[in-house]
C-alpha cells in the first residue's frame, strides 16, 4: 500500500514540475504578452495541482490534506483573477482612459 | 541534496538581488524585489524559523510589493536622477566588496559551538503557558520589544500622515477608487475576504501554540482590507475619526494596562501570573491584533490627500 | 560547507549589494529597495546565527528569531515612511531627487 | 521519498528561476509580473515539499498565506496603473 | 534586581508615549493641553529618578524577566542626568511653541500642530528609552523610534525643500540603524545576549568585537551627524520650524550621542584602542574648526545656528581621547566623561535656546539674512538677549556648564598628558565666539529709522528662550552643589587675571575670524581678510561636497573602515 502511494507521489509530483517547465518555456518561447499568459496561467496551476495531489497521500491526517487542497484552490481563483486583470491591462495598454 | 537546493536558492536569491540593486527599469526592480521576498521566504524555511517565513510572505509577499509597485508606478512621471559618475560606481564596488570581506571574516569567526538562549527559553517556557516559543519570548520575556514594535508602528503612521497637505486634514488617505462594480477586481474582493478572514485569524490563534500570531495575522487582515480598498467595495477612513483614532492606540495602551496589572499581581510591569500568563498573553494578542491591521493597512495609501470620499 | 555557513555568507553578499545600492544609485527608490536589501540580509545574517543556536529542541535561537520578526516589522514601517516622502516630495516639487537645487543666484552676492 | 521530494524541489525551483529570464527582459510590466506570479505558485509548492519533506505541518499555514496573497502585486500593479490621479490637490 | 524607585524608569520612558497616544485621540487643542500635562508629570519623574539615582543607581527588570532572557532598564547617573536636562529642554520648547503651535481659531484640528505636539512627545519617550534601556536591541528600537519621531518634524511645514532634508536625515539615518542592527546581530552571534552589563563582563577584544564596535559607532555617528557625515543636518534643523528645529538639534541627536557614550564606555571599554579614541576625538576636533568657519560663510542665521550645531556636536565627542586610560588600555568614567555630559547638558538648553531666539528673529522680520539684522536688538531686545547669553554660554565663560566641562577636559588631558587637546578646547573657543561675534554685532547696528515688525512675537516664547539660555549660562553653578560630585574650585572669580586673560582671548580671536570669513566685511576689507575668504569658500565647497550623497555614504563605509583598523591594529590579540 505504502509503495503504491509513493509511487502515486513520484508520478504526479513529477508531472507537475513538467508542467512548471512548461510554464516556463511558454513564458519565454510565446510570442506576445497574452498568448504567454495563456501558457502560464494553464501550466503553473496545473503543476501546482498535480503537486498538492501528489503529496496528499504522504502528510498523514484528513485535515492536513484539506488544506493541502485548499492551497491549491486558492491559488486557482487569484490566479484566475490575476490573469484576467493582467490582460485587460495588456490589452489596454498600462493607461486605459476612463 | 538539501545542500544543493540550499545552494540554488542561495544563488538565485543573490541573482535577484543583485538585479534589484542593479536593473536600469525601475519596475523591474521592484517586480524583481518581490520575487525575491518570496524566495526569501523559502531560505527562513530552510533556517527553521517558520515564524519568520510567515512573516515575510505576509510583509514581503504582500505589504511590501504593494507599497513599492503603487509608489513606482506614481513615479513614473518623475525626471530621471543623474546617474552616478564612474568614480563613484567603482569606490562604491569597494566599499562594498570590503564590507562584504570584513563582514564574511567576523561569520567565519564566530564561536563553535555557538553560544545560545535556546535551553533558557527552555526551561522557562512552562511559565508561560504558551508552546510557541517565539511567541514566548515577544509576549513574556521580552515583551517590551513587543509593545514597543506597535508604538514604532504608530510613529510611523502618524509621521505619514504629517506629511498630508493641509487642505486634506483631517481627510481620507489615499486617491478614491472607482472600480467598476462588477468587475474582476470587485469579484476578486469579494471571495477572498471571507477565506482571508478565516486564515487570518487562524494564523493569529495558532500563532500561541505553532507558528504564527498576532503580527502574521494582523498583516493578512490588513492586506484582505486593502484589497477591499482598491476594488472600491470600502473606503479608508478619515484621519480625523474618532473611532479609527480610538483604535490606534486601544491595542498598545491595552498592553500598557495588562502591564500595569502584572505589576500588581505578579509584581512587576509587564510580568504575567504564571496561573493566568497564557489568557493575559491572549488579551494582549487580541488588543493588538485590530490596532496592527489598521496600522499596517493605512500605512500603504499614506497621508490624507482628499477632504471628501 | 554547512546550511548556516552558505545562508550566513550569503547574507553578507546581500549587505554588500544594498550597500552599493545604496552609494551608488542616485533615485530615492532604488535606495530605498536597497535599505531593504541590505537589511534583508541583516536578518538573514540573523536568522543564521539563530539557527547555529539550535538546541533544547528547537531548531533555531528562539530569542534571536522572535527578535527578527520585531526587526521586520520596523524595517517595513521605515520603508512605508521613506515611500510616503518620496511620493511627498514628487506631488509638491514635480521631481524626485535627493540633491540639493543649487542656491538661488539672486543672493549670491551677499 | 525525502529524496525524490527534494529533488524535485530543486527541479522547479531551477526551472522557475528560469522562467525569472522574463522578469529581465520585460519588456512591458505584464510581462515582469507573471514572471513574478510563475515564481509565487512555484515557491508554493515548494513550501508544501520542504514542509512534507521535513514533517512540519505547519508550514503548509505558509503556503496558504502565500496563496492567499498571490493575487496582491498583480491587484496593485492594475490598480495604480489605471488609477487617474486628481490633477494636484497637494499643495 | 529591580530597585524600590525602578518603576519610575518605566514611567518615565512609557508616560509621554501614553501621552502622545491620548493625544492622537483627543485631537485638535487637546493635543496641546495633554501634552502640557504630560510635560509638568515628566519633569516631576526626572527629577524625582535623579534624586534616587543620587543614592543608587535604578534597575527594573521589565516582566520580572532578568537579562539574558528578559530586558532590564537601568538609570546610572550619567542616564538620569540626561533625563533631566531632556525634561528641562522640552519643558521650555513647550512653552516657546504655545504660539507657534496653538490650533488657529475656527478649525477643531489643524495638522502641523497636532504633529508638533504627539511627535514632541514622542521624541521625548524615545529619548528616555535610549538612556534607560539596558539591551542592545531594545535600543535599536529606541533610535528607531526616535528617528521616526524626529523625521516629520523636519517637513512640518510642507515644503518641498523641507520634504527633501527630511528624506535625506531619514535615508541616512536608516543606513545607521542598519549598520547598529548588524552590530548587534553579531554581537548575539558571538555571546548570546544583548544585555550591556553583561556583555560588559563578557567582551573581549577580537575581529567581530572590532567590526561590531566599529558598525556600530559609525551607525550612530550617522545619526549623530558627526562631521564628515553631516549631510542631512544643515538643511533640515535649518528648514524646520523654530520649535522643531529646537527638538531636533538640541535633543534628538543627542540620543545617538549618548549610545556611542554607553558602547565605547559600558559596553566595550575594552575592545576602544587609544587611536581609535584618537580619531573619535579628531573628527570631533575637525567638526569644531568645518562646523565654526562654515558657520561663518552664511548668509541665513538660521543656518548658521544649524552649522554651528556641527560644531557643538565636535565637542561632545572630544571627551573619547580624554578619558581613555593608557595604563589599564580601557575607557574610564571619570571627570572627563563628567565634562562630556555636562557639555552635553549645556548644549542642549544653549541651542534649544538659540534656534528658538533665531526663529523669533525670523518670524519678526519676516527674513534671517544675517547681512539685515540691524535694528534687531532695538526691536526685540529679549530674543537677542536670549541669543546673546545662549552664545556666552556656549563659548565657555564662566559660569556656563560648556566652561566646567572645558575646566574639567583641559584637566583630563593636562593629566593623560594630551597637549593637542588642551589646544583643541582653547582654540574651539574662538571658533564658537566668531559667529556669535558675528551675529550679535549685525544685530546690534542701529538702524535711523526703527524696525517694521512682520509679526508680534509671543513674550512668552522669548523669555523661553531666555530662561534656557540662562539655564546653560548657570549651569556650571552645578560645581558648588556637592552632591554634583565634582572636584573642588572649579568655578573661579570670572576677573581674576587667570581666568580674564583666556576669556579676552577668546574674543579677541572670535572677532578676527569674524571679521576676516564673514561674508560682508566687518570693518573693512585687506590682503589678509582675502586670503581667509578664499579659505572660507574652500571650506564651502568642501562642505557642499561632503554633504552630497555618494561622498556621504562613502565616508560612512571609509570611516568604519578606519574604526576597525585602529581596534585591531591597538589590540594586542
Amino acid at each position: 500500500m505504502s509503495a503504491l502511494l509513493d509511487l502515486w507521489t513520484v508520478v504526479l509530483v513529477s508531472a507537475g514540475a513538467v508542467f512548471y517547465l512548461a510554464g516556463t518555456v511558454g513564458l519565454l518561447r510565446f510570442p506576445d504578452a497574452l498568448t504567454r499568459l495563456h501558457a502560464l496561467t494553464k501550466a503553473d496551476n496545473l503543476g501546482l495541482g498535480l503537486v498538492v495531489l501528489g503529496l496528499v497521500p504522504q502528510v498523514g491526517g484528513v485535515i492536513i490534506g484539506i488544506k493541502l487542497v485548499a492551497v491549491w484552490l486558492l491559488v486557482m481563483v487569484s490566479g484566475a483573477c490575476v490573469a484576467q486583470l493582467i490582460a485587460r491591462l495588456v490589452r489596454h495598454g498600462s493607461d486605459p482612459a476612463p | 541534496m538539501t545542500l544543493l537546493f540550499d545552494a540554488a536558492l542561495v544563488v538565485v536569491l543573490l541573482g535577484l538581488a543583485a538585479w534589484v540593486v542593479l536593473a536600469r527599469n525601475a519596475f523591474a526592480a521592484v517586480a524583481a524585489f518581490i520575487a525575491y521576498g518570496l524566495l526569501l521566504t523559502l531560505a527562513w524555511l530552510q533556517l527553521h524559523g517558520i515564524d519568520i517565513a510567515l512573516t515575510e510572505a505576509a510583509i514581503g509577499g504582500g505589504l511590501t510589493g504593494a507599497l513599492l509597485i503603487g509608489a513606482v508606478i506614481r513615479l513614473r512621471t518623475a525626471p530621471p536622477a543623474a546617474p552616478a559618475t564612474s568614480m563613484t560606481l567603482a569606490l562604491a564596488a569597494i566599499a562594498a566588496a570590503t564590507t562584504t570581506a570584513v563582514l564574511a571574516a567576523c561569520v567565519l569567526a564566530l564561536p563553535d559551538p555557538a553560544p545560545t538562549l535556546a535551553p533558557l527559553v527552555a526551561d522557562n517556557i512552562a511559565v508561560t503557558g504558551v508552546e510557541n516559543a517565539i511567541t514566548a519570548v515577544l509576549l513574556a520575556f521580552r515583551s517590551m520589544d513587543t509593545l514597543l514594535e506597535a508604538i514604532v508602528l504608530l510613529f510611523a503612521l502618524v509621521g505619514a500622515w504629517s506629511l498630508g497637505a493641509d487642505s486634506a486634514w483631517p481627510g481620507r488617505p489615499g486617491f478614491a477608487q472607482s472600480a467598476p462594480p462588477n468587475g474582476i477586481l470587485a469579484y476578486l474582493a469579494r471571495i477572498l475576504p471571507p477565506i482571508g478572514l478565516v486564515i487570518g485569524v487562524y494564523i493569529f490563534w495558532t500563532g500561541a501554540d505553532n507558528p504564527g500570531g498576532k503580527f502574521q495575522g494582523a498583516t493578512i487582515l490588513a492586506a484582505i482590507w486593502l484589497l477591499t480598498m482598491a476594488a472600491g467595495l470600502t473606503d479608508a477612513p478619515r484621519v480625523g475619526s474618532r473611532w479609527l483614532r480610538a483604535a490606534l492606540v486601544a491595542g498598545p495602551l491595552g498592553f500598557i494596562a495588562v502591564g500595569v496589572f502584572g505589576s500588581y499581581s505578579a509584581g512587576a510591569f509587564l510580568a504575567l501570573p504564571p496561573e493566568a500568563a497564557k489568557p493575559l498573553i491572549l488579551a494582549i494578542e487580541i488588543a493588538l491584533m485590530p490596532t496592527l491591521t489598521l496600522i499596517l493597512a493605512l500605512l500603504l495609501p499614506g497621508p490624507p490627500q482628499r477632504t471628501s470620499s | 560547507m554547512n546550511d548556516t555557513l552558505l545562508y550566513g555568507l550569503t547574507a553578507c553578499a546581500l549587505i554588500g549589494l544594498g550597500v552599493f545600492g545604496l552609494i551608488a544609485n542616485p533615485a530615492p527608490l532604488r535606495k530605498i529597495l536597497a535599505f531593504n536589501i541590505a537589511g534583508s540580509g541583516v536578518f538573514l545574517l540573523a536568522g543564521a546565527v539563530a539557527r547555529r543556536g539550535a538546541a533544547a529542541g528547537f531548531g533555531g535561537d528562539p530569542v534571536l528569531q522572535a527578535l527578527l520578526i520585531t526587526g521586520i516589522v520596523v524595517a517595513f514601517s521605515a520603508t512605508a515612511l521613506a515611500v510616503a516622502l518620496v511620493l511627498r516630495l514628487n506631488a509638491v516639487t514635480g521631481d524626485v531627487t535627493l540633491a540639493e537645487p543649487p542656491a538661488e543666484p539672486t543672493d549670491d552676492n551677499d | 521519498m525525502a529524496e525524490f521530494l527534494t529533488g524535485a524541489a530543486c527541479f522547479i525551483l531551477l526551472v522557475v528561476a528560469v522562467g525569472l529570464v522574463r522578469l529581465l527582459r520585460g519588456p512591458g510590466d505584464a510581462d515582469r509580473l507573471m514572471a513574478v506570479q510563475l515564481l509565487g505558485t512555484g515557491s508554493i509548492a515548494l513550501v508544501l515539499l520542504i514542509g512534507v519533506v521535513s514533517a512540519s505541518p505547519a508550514l503548509i499555514d505558509v503556503a496558504l498565506t502565500l496563496a492567499l496573497l498571490a493575487a496582491f502585486a498583480g491587484v496593485a500593479l492594475v490598480r495604480a496603473s489605471t488609477t487617474r490621479r486628481p490633477p494636484d490637490n497637494s499643495q | 534586581m529591580t530597585t524600590p524607585s525602578g518603576w519610575l524608569l518605566v514611567a518615565a520612558v512609557l508616560l509621554p508615549f501614553i501621552g502622545m497616544m491620548v493625544g492622537l485621540v483627543a485631537g485638535g487643542r487637546h493635543a496641546a493641553r495633554v501634552a502640557a500635562l504630560v510635560i509638568v508629570a515628566g519633569l516631576a519623574i526626572a527629577f524625582a529618578t535623579a534624586r534616587t539615582v543620587l543614592d543608587a543607581s535604578q534597575v527594573y527588570l521589565l516582566g520580572g524577566w532578568a537579562p539574558p532572557l528578559g530586558v532590564a532598564l537601568r538609570a546610572d547617573g550619567l542616564a538620569a542626568a540626561m533625563m533631566v536636562v531632556v525634561a528641562a529642554v522640552i519643558a521650555g520648547i513647550g512653552l516657546y511653541a504655545r504660539r507657534d503651535f496653538a490650533t488657529p481659531p475656527g478649525v477643531t484640528e489643524a495638522r502641523a500642530p497636532l504633529a508638533f505636539w504627539l511627535l514632541l512627545l514622542a521624541v521625548w519617550g524615545s529619548l528616555n528609552l535610549v538612556f534607560v534601556s539596558g539591551d542592545l536591541f531594545t535600543l535599536y528600537v529606541g533610535l528607531e523610534l526616535l528617528t521616526f519621531a524626529g523625521v516629520p518634524l523636519v517637513c512640518l511645514d510642507g515644503r518641498g525643500e523641507t520634504l527633501r532634508a527630511a528624506l535625506r536625515y531619514l535615508l541616512f539615518a536608516l543606513l545607521g540603524s542598519l549598520l547598529y542592527l548588524l552590530g548587534a546581530v553579531l554581537i548575539y552571534g558571538a555571546y548570546a545576549t544583548l544585555d550591556i552589563e553583561m556583555l560588559a563582563h563578557l567582551v573581549q577584544p577580537g575581529i567581530v568585537t572590532w567590526t561590531v564596535l566599529a558598525l556600530m559607532t559609525v551607525g550612530l555617528l550617522a545619526k549623530t551627524a558627526l562631521f564628515p557625515l553631516h549631510i542631512w543636518l544643515p538643511p533640515a534643523h535649518a528648514g524646520a520650524p523654530a520649535a522643531a528645529s529646537a527638538v531636533l538639534s538640541a535633543l534628538v541627536v543627542k540620543g545617538s550621542w549618548f549610545l556611542v557614550v554607553r558602547l565605547w564606555f559600558d559596553v566595550m571599554p575594552a575592545v576602544v584602542t587609544f587611536d581609535a579614541a584618537q580619531l573619535l576625538g579628531g573628527l570631533g576636533a575637525a567638526a569644531i574648526v568645518f562646523g565654526s568657519i562654515v558657520a561663518l560663510r552664511q548668509k541665513r542665521l538660521k543656518l548658521l545656528v544649524a552649522y554651528s550645531t556641527i560644531a557643538q556636536i565636535g565637542y561632545l565627542f572630544l571627551m573619547f581621547p580624554l578619558a581613555f586610560d593608557i595604563a589599564t588600555g580601557a575607557m574610564l568614567h571619570g571627570d572627563a566623561l563628567t565634562g562630556g555630559l555636562l557639555q552635553a547638558a549645556s548644549h542642549a538648553t544653549a541651542k534649544a535656546g538659540m534656534f528658538m531666539a533665531a526663529g523669533l528673529i525670523y518670524a519678526a522680520l519676516g527674513h534671517d539674512r544675517i547681512a539685515d539684522l540691524g535694528g534687531v536688538a532695538r526691536a526685540l531686545p529679549v530674543t537677542v538677549l536670549a541669543f546673546a547669553v545662549a552664545g556666552l554660554a556656549l563659548m565657555g565663560l564662566v559660569p556656563s556648564g560648556a566652561y566646567l566641562a572645558k575646566k574639567l577636559l583641559l584637566g583630563a588631558a593636562a593629566s593623560s598628558e594630551q597637549w593637542w587637546w588642551t589646544a583643541v578646547l582653547q582654540g574651539g573657543a574662538a571658533f564658537t565666539a566668531g559667529y556669535v561675534v558675528l551675529v550679535l554685532t549685525r544685530a546690534l547696528r542701529s538702524l535711523p529709522a526703527p524696525l517694521q515688525l512682520a509679526t508680534k512675537v509671543s513674550r512668552l516664547s522669548e523669555f523661553s528662550a531666555l530662561g534656557l539660555a540662562l539655564l546653560s549660562l548657570l549651569l556650571g553653578v552645578a560645581a558648588v552643589v556637592p552632591a554634583a560630585g565634582l572636584p573642588a574650585g572649579l568655578i573661579s572669580n570670572p576677573l581674576a587675571p587667570k581666568e580674564l586673560l583666556p576669556t579676552l582671548l577668546v574674543v579677541a580671536g572670535g572677532f578676527a575670524l569674524a571679521a576676516t570669513l564673514a561674508r560682508r566685511p566687518l570693518f573693512g576689507d585687506g590682503p589678509w581678510r582675502r586670503l581667509m575668504t578664499a579659505a572660507g569658500t574652500g571650506f564651502e565647497n568642501a562642505d557642499a561636497l561632503l554633504r552630497r550623497w555618494p561622498t556621504a555614504s562613502l565616508a560612512l563605509i571609509i570611516l568604519a573602515a578606519a574604526f576597525g583598523w585602529l581596534l585591531h591594529t591597538g589590540n594586542p590579540a
